[in-house]
């Protein structure tokens, strides 16, 4: 297996091409079963790769395979070669798993849509992209999957074409990402004047090996901290973290199953992943880490607080999703590579899961996304209600759940590395998550208050097929955790798994602090979790608050939220439209037409103008031209007396 | 196979083939075009022996041949051909996009079909012979050559202001290469060998047997190099090219996209650079900043537009800025990217050309507003537009970025502030795009003669697979250009390395290299050395 | 005794200043044309001035005389075609062509 | 030096000569156009201009090819190759003349026999080396001139084109006459070679001045035949009114002739006027390109553009004469040669197309010719290209010439003007072609139909073209002939 695990991307991309070739001319069930089942091929080879990778001893914990070069010129080279090691490992194993369930879901989901084998040709070919991205070798090749993972992204968010509003988005995305891009590229760059390659074993070589020339840069901006933050600005549009996450909460214009695939456990990890595998590079740039703490932090509570408010389903989710993604940059920002690791899996799982119980709410109602308008679908759908409370559940942090674990491991890095403040916010954050995610539920589930009239009674249950993944999806929501057991109750296994991966380097984030305040902090956040879905209770199930007085008492505050903070208002007039104004009338109209075809017409007319002046000496008349003659020779005779 | 003259046959045959055309009767109308379509592709199977024939590695010219009855030993002007590295490719982009060019005008020009097909030969042979002489003066008459028939063909079936563009497209292009003409002339004479020939003048100059004063040298780089300027084009000279472009006929504007503007380029990199060592390097600031100033300003104005082609024309000012920053960043990288950045351009843009011409046909109208939703009733075309667009955008995995991407690498080490500001045209290459995209595209059809449209036919489908498919070839396997492409553009730098050396060991911050190099398959050549970046 | 030669070349440099002069200020072709006759002759003046004592120069002086004659030959002519086509000698009736 | 060779180096002037006069004295015993023996003397005429060319490839063989200082005409392999030129243009006219005169009704015998008239003057001119036979053989020419312009007589525009030039040629010539009086008195000789010599021992200051007056009024009196600014003023009206194809004889052949006298002059026995006169020479081109050039822009009949434009081409032209090296005649003649070509070719088109009386010649009258006439609009593209001077063709050739020998000369200066000039010039050149390819046939008033392209006409468009077309494509042969003559120089 370990000569073969290459072959992981290309079955997806083997089914990309089926289905975008001649993907119209199959049957149904073709479509579904090649879409299926090439991730499921891919799946089973991660699966035995994964047992082969663990059969090596801990320090030669990689596969690697060349296929061939793919650009050389001069001394720079870069290779299409792929590799597994540890970290990549399990993200080929969440891609590929979550992948699997939901393209089984969205047999259900699509079904009857007309660009049914387009859609899948879509996701399939995300998925070729996005084990590309986390297979890669080298930089330049993780980029390829970057950019691949942007460009379905861009098609998946715009599946719906015809809708002004998911044509748009998925521009959108796709531009918000390429500013990233641009930074990412001149962090690439700076990587390569440095260490002379862009292979991630050659860069982590040399910046153990010579430790003299790549020091720590403690209190100072050195080149590897500028790469490491440019590094960081592609993570950041990838991830949607402040202040380029605005294309998230658009994207879910697309699909739900492409939400909860792409903008939710898988592409949008992408940052987080590079910022892991960088590790070894962040590590020497304090500055750098404590950037990304604090950015992903920043945005961890930015988005939950935008959150509580929306009354769009998929946009509660979006922003939550924007907020835990804060929390994994949070982690690896204060060092804790593990944790962010593990939250990226488990909320892969959870999240995931929320979406496409989403998706299968939005499907029983035929569309409706509005959670007002929702209600009372506990009865007339209560398997997705059951798998749906399990992700609450766990994405709010109730104990047991994997969203506990992984986000109190969070938690207790934050404040073991004494980052007090950010341990605080974080908290905040974790009573707001388990505030709308809980609304969240209530709202859609719950029964209606005022006799509203909901549009619950219309609902039906989804099909087996799409009910199946959210079960087992539940399942791994509720056991995920288990794999990274805190210290005080167990053996962390995904830390002895990935610690290869990351060397030795994680090690100095590991802070102080016994296991009793360990406990003692667990114990918070639950508590902070339960705090935040009993006012939910409070709000939407028992109504002994409400919630519209409550906005009627801060009403600025709570228009500022609704909109969002006006960020995208901000971004339009601040950078678009006169982006626009200037290329049109300043750089098109005046100095391109005006100014340059100006001049060069202009030449044109001041020629033509003195011809004409020329001409008009030439007045018909004899007598005019003798004169001319005369005073020719006269010059003539003149010039060569004086001269 | 050996073929004797192969680059003279391959140069004349399509001018040949030009004037059979103009013999036969001109009502055969499908004849003339299947004839003019069958030359040409036999052109372009002709020009594949050269690649065939080209011995790895290769450093120098590995074809060259003189043709002694078409010189002027009077004047000392020789038919001096031959390949390298460096045109190699833009010999095989000319004939592998003209067969293209005709077929794409099978249905779509009825008028004066003689003329046109023959006009179409005679500019292959024109751009052809401008990629292969070895002679300032052939080159020359090429260079000028190639003018007339693309000033025929957009005076002839051009759109409505054509004549207005075809005669800005010849003056402006024409005042350019006549001070290049004097400056040819000029340099013949200070160099006192008695020849026109490139490398016997480029000789004299590198052992030093003939010598240019520093003023000299000067203005005989921005005589040449404002021809090649106008040409590219390079901001500011760039405002005949949308004009030029919007009233060309579609096979107009593949060719002056695809090959035209890259002959400005390849004279920067065959004459400018091996010539003038010193002058490039004095200007290279200058025409950096313009380059960049190119990228951005290309890209701002591209978004703004309303036509499609004149959009695509601004992006060419845009992607022809990378190009030129990639070769006067005078490193190995810049310049093979810039090479290959030549053929992805010639590849993405002829292609989008093309597929702008195949939605003219359809509704005679290239207005972006005119359209909405036409994903809807022609998804192929659709899909088709999508690959090409996102090449010319520059994604991995398709060919544009390898360009890009190693234009930028080379030239952020010379200037890395201007290359920071260059690579945000990344960003705007995607923005207008993309944005063209959704507005024609996506969204709703609100406009009936939008519903029925026909999505593309089996012909429009054999002009298009091969661009996309060498689209994705380049974006994926790019060694057997770039390999070829090594030996000629470590030449063309040499003097200029040479030239500045003495700054660069100058230079205290040095860095080696941290790591050995992966093992490579291929045999790589020694490193050169590698300076850290200066902020 | 022998008048100066600056006196002859004076003379023939006054009529051929008259001469041109009269070219500019008449209107009449017939006295456009003997403004022309004038000034050859004056050159001719100035020959037979400069040819003093020199036989050649005064062969040059006849060979004018004769292209001179010559040429009146064919002026004339073009008067008289004018003068029937447009019954006019004010030469300022020709002036179809300028610009 | 022995006379007979003398003689014998006059044969093909001879000819021409005795040709002429048996064509005079024929033409009263005929009986108009309709004659039977009238239909012959075209043919005739281009026998003896062809069996003069051949005269003169003959006596070429045995004659010294450096100029024979002492005598009044050289036939030196210099005067050769271009009575070589003039013949050519006589006989491309004399190929063309028949149906042109025959379709103005204006056909009789003397045309033919003035041709051979004019051809004797300018050959003379070509190879004089004597003030006085300068002064005949220009006399011969203009006189000559002044009766093929008059030739139309109904025709107002052509009598008055034949008065401007008569009138503005006859205060030329007396200017030329002046000056031969000045340099007579200054030297005492008309011989160029006396005044060569005389010059280099003379001291008197006074003699020194009348010397320069007199060089400065021959230079005007062929200033003038040359239209060079600022002696152009006759150029455009004439063009203008006088029949295209005597135009297409008169921009040519008497250009040549002209240039071969300055040539010989001023290159050949002159060679220290060369710092003053040259720098004069300087602006004078100068004026001339930039002048015609731009005055030429907004011309809409296409035989004034013409006109304007050999006034920028004389321009150009000038600068060979005062090079300072041994490619000077060289470049002369080449650019002759394709001038006077482009010339005929362009001004022959001209006269097919613009109908009887010369009335369709403004760039609307074109307007789509490709369509009506393909052939005639390329080959009248293929001229005005060459005008231009696009590669390929034999105008590319000759400012590629010329560019590079006043480049050896150091006038780096006078180059970049001159280029963009032809810069400039493309525009103006440009816009027939525009017309003719570019717009639609004219609905109202419908064009006039043009005839078929008669035998004659056709052979000379034919060889004007060939000419251009060798010349830009495969100049060797016309370099390695021209060169031959720079022989004679050294």
């Amino acid at each position: 297996m370990s000569d073969w695990f290459w072959i992981i991307p290309f079955f997806p991309l083997a089914g990309f091409l089926v289905l975008g070739l001649v993907g119209r001319r199959l049957p149904v069930a073709a479509v579904s079963l090649t879409a299926c089942g090439s991730v499921a091929l891919s799946f089973v080879t991660a699966l035995f790769s994964w047992q082969a990778l663990l059969r090596q001893p801990d320090e030669a914990r990689f596969f690697s395979q060349r296929l061939f070069t793919w650009i050389a010129a001069g001394n720079f080279q870069a290779d299409f070669s792929f590799g597994l090691n540890p970290l990549s490992m399990v993200m080929v194993l969440v891609i590929t798993g979550v992948g699997l369930l939901i393209h089984i879901y969205s047999t259900g989901y699509m079904h009857g849509d007309p660009g049914y084998p387009r859609f899948f040709a879509y996701l399939n070919l995300f998925l070729f992209a996005m084990l590309t991205l986390v297979m890669a070798e080298n930089y330049l090749l993780l980029f390829v999957g970057w950019e691949g993972v942007g460009l379905c992204s861009y098609l998946l968010i715009g599946f719906w074409f015809e809708k002004p509003a998911a044509a748009s988005a998925g521009k959108k995305a796709f531009l918000v990402n390429r500013i990233g891009d641009a930074a990412f590229l001149l962090g690439l760059f700076l990587l390569f004047y440095q260490f002379g390659t862009l292979d991630f074993r050659g860069i982590e070589h040399a910046l153990h090996s010579e430790p003299l020339h790549f020091p720590v840069e403690t209190g100072q901006i050195g080149t590897l901290t500028l790469t490491a933050l440019l590094l960081f600005v592609g993570a950041v549009g990838k991830s949607a973290q402040i202040p380029l996450y605005v294309w998230l909460p658009d994207a879910m214009e697309g699909p739900t199953p492409v939400s909860a695939l792409i903008h939710a456990a898988t592409m949008v990890t992408a940052g987080i992943y590079l910022v892991v595998r960088s590790s070894a590079l962040f590590t020497r740039a304090p500055l750098a880490m404590e950037t990304v703490a604090v950015v992903g932090m920043l945005t961890a509570v930015f988005a939950a607080t935008i959150g509580l408010v929306q009354r769009d389903i998929k946009r509660v989710l979006a922003y939550s999703t924007v907020s835990q993604l804060g929390y994994m940059f949070a982690a690896v920002g204060v060092g804790a590579f593990v944790g962010g690791m593990f939250h990226l899996v488990t909320h892969a799982f959870f999240k995931a899961l929320l979406f496409l119980g989403a998706g299968s709410v939005i499907h029983g109602l035929h569309g409706e996304q509005d959670l007002f308008h929702m209600g009372n679908l506990r009865k007339q759908m209560p398997r997705t209600f059951a798998v749906m409370l399990v992700g609450m559940l766990a994405i709010a942090g109730v104990p047991g759940l994997s969203g506990f674990f992984s986000k109190d491991e969070i938690l207790w890095k934050l404040f073991s590395s004494g980052h007090t403040w950010l341990w605080i916010a974080g908290l905040a954050g974790a009573a707001m998550t388990a505030f709308y995610t809980a609304r969240l539920i209530l709202l859609a589930f719950g029964s209606r208050p005022h006799g509203e009239e909901a549009h619950g009674h219309a609902a039906h249950e989804s099909p087996a097929v799409m009910v199946v993944p959210l079960v087992i999806l539940a399942l791994l929501s509720i056991a995920a955790g288990w794999i990274g057991l805190p210290a005080w109750l167990g053996t962390n296994h995904l830390e002895e798994f990935l610690s290869p991966a990351l060397a030795v380097h994680a090690e100095g984030a590991h802070g102080a602090g016994s296991h009793s305040t360990e406990i003692a902090a667990a114990a918070l956040s639950s508590g902070i979790a339960l705090l935040g879905i009993g006012a939910a209770l409070l709000f939407y199930f028992y109504r002994r608050l409400d919630p519209d007085a409550l906005a009627g008492r801060f009403p600025f505050l709570y228009r500022l939220l609704r909109n969002k903070y006006w960020v995208d208002e901000l971004y339009r007039g601040v950078f678009v439209q006169p982006c626009l104004w200037i290329s049109r009338r300043v750089f098109w109209l005046y100095w391109d037409q005006e100014v340059i075809d100006g001049l060069v017409n202009g030449t044109g007319r001041i020629l033509a103008g003195a011809g004409n002046i020329l001409r008009r000496l030439q007045s018909g008349s004899v007598r005019d031209y003798a004169a001319w003659l005369c005073a020719g020779a006269l010059t003539v005779l003149l010039y060569l007396l004086i001269v | 196979m050996k073929i004797p003259y192969l680059l003279a046959l391959l140069t004349y045959l399509p001018a040949a083939g030009g004037i059979l055309v103009l013999l036969v009767n001109g009502a055969q109308e499908k004849v003339i075009r299947w004839f003019a379509f069958l030359l040409s592709a036999a052109v372009f199977v002709l020009s594949l022996l050269l690649v065939a024939s080209y011995p790895l590695p290769a450093a120098g010219y590995v074809l060259e041949e003189t043709l002694g009855w078409l010189q002027v030993p009077q004047l000392g002007i020789t038919h001096h051909m031959g390949v390298d590295g460096v045109n190699l490719f833009l010999v095989l982009l000319t004939t592998f996009l003209t067969p293209i060019a005709i077929l794409s005008s099978f249905t779509a020009v009825h008028r004066k079909v003689q003329s046109y097909y023959a006009l179409l030969l005679f500019l292959e042979t024109g751009m052809l012979g401008v990629f292969l002489a070895l002679d300032l003066v052939l080159f020359y008459l090429f260079w000028e050559v190639t003018l007339v028939p693309m000033y025929l063909l957009i005076g002839i079936w051009g759109g409505e202001r054509r004549i207005y563009a075809a005669v800005k497209f010849i003056l402006y292009t024409m005042v350019g290469s006549l001070l290049m003409l004097v400056a040819i002339l000029y340099l013949h004479l200070q160099t006192g060998t008695g020849s026109f020939d490139l490398l016997r003048i480029a000789g004299q100059l590198s052992s030093g047997a003939a010598a240019l004063t520093r003023t000299q040298e000067l203005w005989l780089f921005l005589a040449f190099f404002v021809a090649f300027a106008i040409k590219v084009p390079l901001f500011p000279f760039h405002t005949w090219l949308p004009d030029a472009h919007v009233e060309a006929p579609t096979a107009g504007s593949i060719l002056l996209a695809g090959v035209l503007l890259k002959m400005g380029a390849y004279g920067i990199l065959r004459f400018c650079l091996p010539l003038f060592p010193h002058a490039s390097t004095a200007f290279a600031p200058l025409i950096s900043l313009l380059a960049v100033i190119g990228i951005i300003y290309g890209a701002l104005v591209a978004l703004v537009q309303t036509d499609m082609k004149k959009l695509i024309a601004y992006s060419s000012v845009s992607h022809l800025g990378f190009v030129v920053l990639g070769i006067f960043s005078f490193s190995l990288q810049g310049l093979q990217g810039a090479s290959y950045q030549m053929l992805n351009h010639g590849i993405s843009t002829g292609a989008l050309f093309l597929i702008v011409g195949i939605l003219y046909e359809r509704r005679h109208t290239r207005r972006i507003e005119e359209f909405g939703g036409i994903a809807r009733s022609m998804p192929h075309y659709a899909a088709a537009t999508l690959i090409i667009a996102l090449s010319s955008i520059g994604l991995p995995g398709l060919n544009g970025f390898v360009g890009e991407f190693l234009i930028l690498l080379g030239s952020f080490a010379k200037n890395s502030a201007l290359t920071a500001v260059a690579v945000t045209g990344v960003f705007f290459s995607a923005a207008y795009l993309l944005w063209m995209y959704q507005r024609v595209y996506f969204g709703p059809l609100t406009r009936d003669e939008n519903r029925q449209l026909a999505d593309l036919d089996r012909r429009e489908w054999a002009c298009l697979i091969p661009l996309i498919l060498m689209a994705v070839w380049m974006g994926i396997y790019s060694q057997p250009f770039l390999q070829r492409m090594e030996g000629a553009s470590r030449n063309i730098l040499h003097p200029i390395q040479s030239n500045q050396l003495v700054a660069r060991e100058a230079s205290p911050d040095f860095r080696p290299a941290a790591s050995p190099k992966p093992a490579a398959g291929e045999s790589r050549i020694a490193p050169e050395p590698r300076s850290f970046p200066h902020e | 005794m022998t008048v100066p030669i600056i006196y002859y070349l004076g003379l023939s440099a006054l009529l051929f200043a008259l001469g041109s002069v009269g070219l500019l200020l008449k209107r009449n072709l017939l006295v456009q044309f003997m403004c022309v006759e004038l000034m050859l002759n004056a050159a001719n003046l100035a020959f037979v001035a400069f040819s003093q004592g020199r036989a050649d120069g005064s062969v040059i002086v006849f060979i004018v005389m004769a292209v001179a004659a010559a040429e009146a030959g064919v002026g004339l002519a073009l008067v008289v075609v004018l003068f029937r086509n447009r019954n006019s000698l004010d030469s300022e009736d020709f002036r179809l062509m300028k610009g | 030096m022995n006379d007979s060779i003398l003689y014998w180096a006059l044969l093909p002037e001879i000819l021409a000569g005795a040709g002429g006069i048996f064509i005079v004295l024929l033409t009263p015993f005929l009986r108009g156009s309709r004659d039977r023996g009238s239909r012959l003397i075209p043919g005739l005429t281009l026998l003896i201009l062809l069996g003069a060319m051949v005269a003169l490839f003959t006596v070429a063989r045995d004659l010294p090819q450096s100029p024979m200082k002492e005598l009044s005409f050289s036939g030196d392999t210099f005067s050769l190759s271009f009575r070589f030129l003039l013949l050519l243009i006589c006989a491309v006219i004399s190929l063309a003349a028949r149906p042109f005169l025959e379709r103005e009704e204006i056909f009789r015998g003397e045309f033919y026999a003035l041709l051979l008239f004019i051809y004797l003057g300018m050959a003379l001119l070509s190879g004089s080396q004597d003030l006085l036979s300068t002064f005949v053989g220009l006399e011969v020419l203009s006189i000559g001139c002044y009766i093929l312009l008059g030739l139309k007589r109904s025709d107002l525009r052509a009598n008055e084109a034949a008065w401007k030039y008569f009138l503005l040629g006859s205060i030329s010539s007396a200017f030329f006459l002046y000056g031969i009086a000045m340099v007579f008195g200054a030297t005492g000789s008309t011989r160029y070679a006396d005044l060569f010599a005389l010059m280099g021992s003379h001291s008197d200051k006074q003699a020194t001045l009348l010397l320069n007056c007199g060089l400065a009024l021959i230079f005007v009196g062929l200033a003038f035949k040359l239209a060079l600014v600022p002696f152009h003023s006759w150029a455009a009206d004439v063009y203008e009114g006088a029949p295209s194809l005597i135009v297409a004889f008169f921009s040519t052949a008497p250009k040549v002739a002209a240039m071969a006298a300055l040539m010989r002059f001023f290159n050949f026995h002159f060679p220290r006027m060369h710092y003053s006169a040259g720098h004069f020479a300087g602006w004078i081109a100068v004026a001339s390109m930039t002048l015609g050039n731009l005055a030429a822009i907004s011309q809409q009949n296409v035989k004034r553009m013409l006109a304007y434009s050999s006034i920028a081409h004389a321009g150009y032209m000038i600068l060979a004469i005062f090079i300072d090296n041994e490619t000077a005649d060289t470049t002369l003649f080449i650019y002759l040669l394709a001038y006077s070509m482009m010339n005929l070719g362009a001004f022959l088109i001209l006269s097919l197309l613009s109908g009887k009386g010369d009335l369709c010649v403004s760039l609307h009258d074109l307007s789509g010719l490709a369509e009506r006439r393909p052939g005639l609009a390329a080959l009248l593209s293929l001229f005005l290209l060459s005008l231009t001077g696009i590669p390929l063709t034999g105008g590319f050739t000759a400012k590629f010439y010329l560019f590079g020998s006043a480049l050896k000369n150091g006038l780096v200066g006078l180059v970049i003007i001159a280029v963009l000039n032809s810069a400039v010039s493309a525009y103006y050149y440009l816009r027939p072609v525009v017309h003719m390819y570019m717009k639609p046939l004219p609905e109202s008033p419908s064009p006039a139909e043009v005839p078929p392209v008669p035998i004659g006409f056709a052979l000379a468009i034919g060889t004007a073209a060939l000419a251009i077309l060798w010349l830009g494509i495969l100049p060797s042969f016309w370099l390695e002939f021209a060169e031959k003559v720079n022989l004679a120089l050294k």
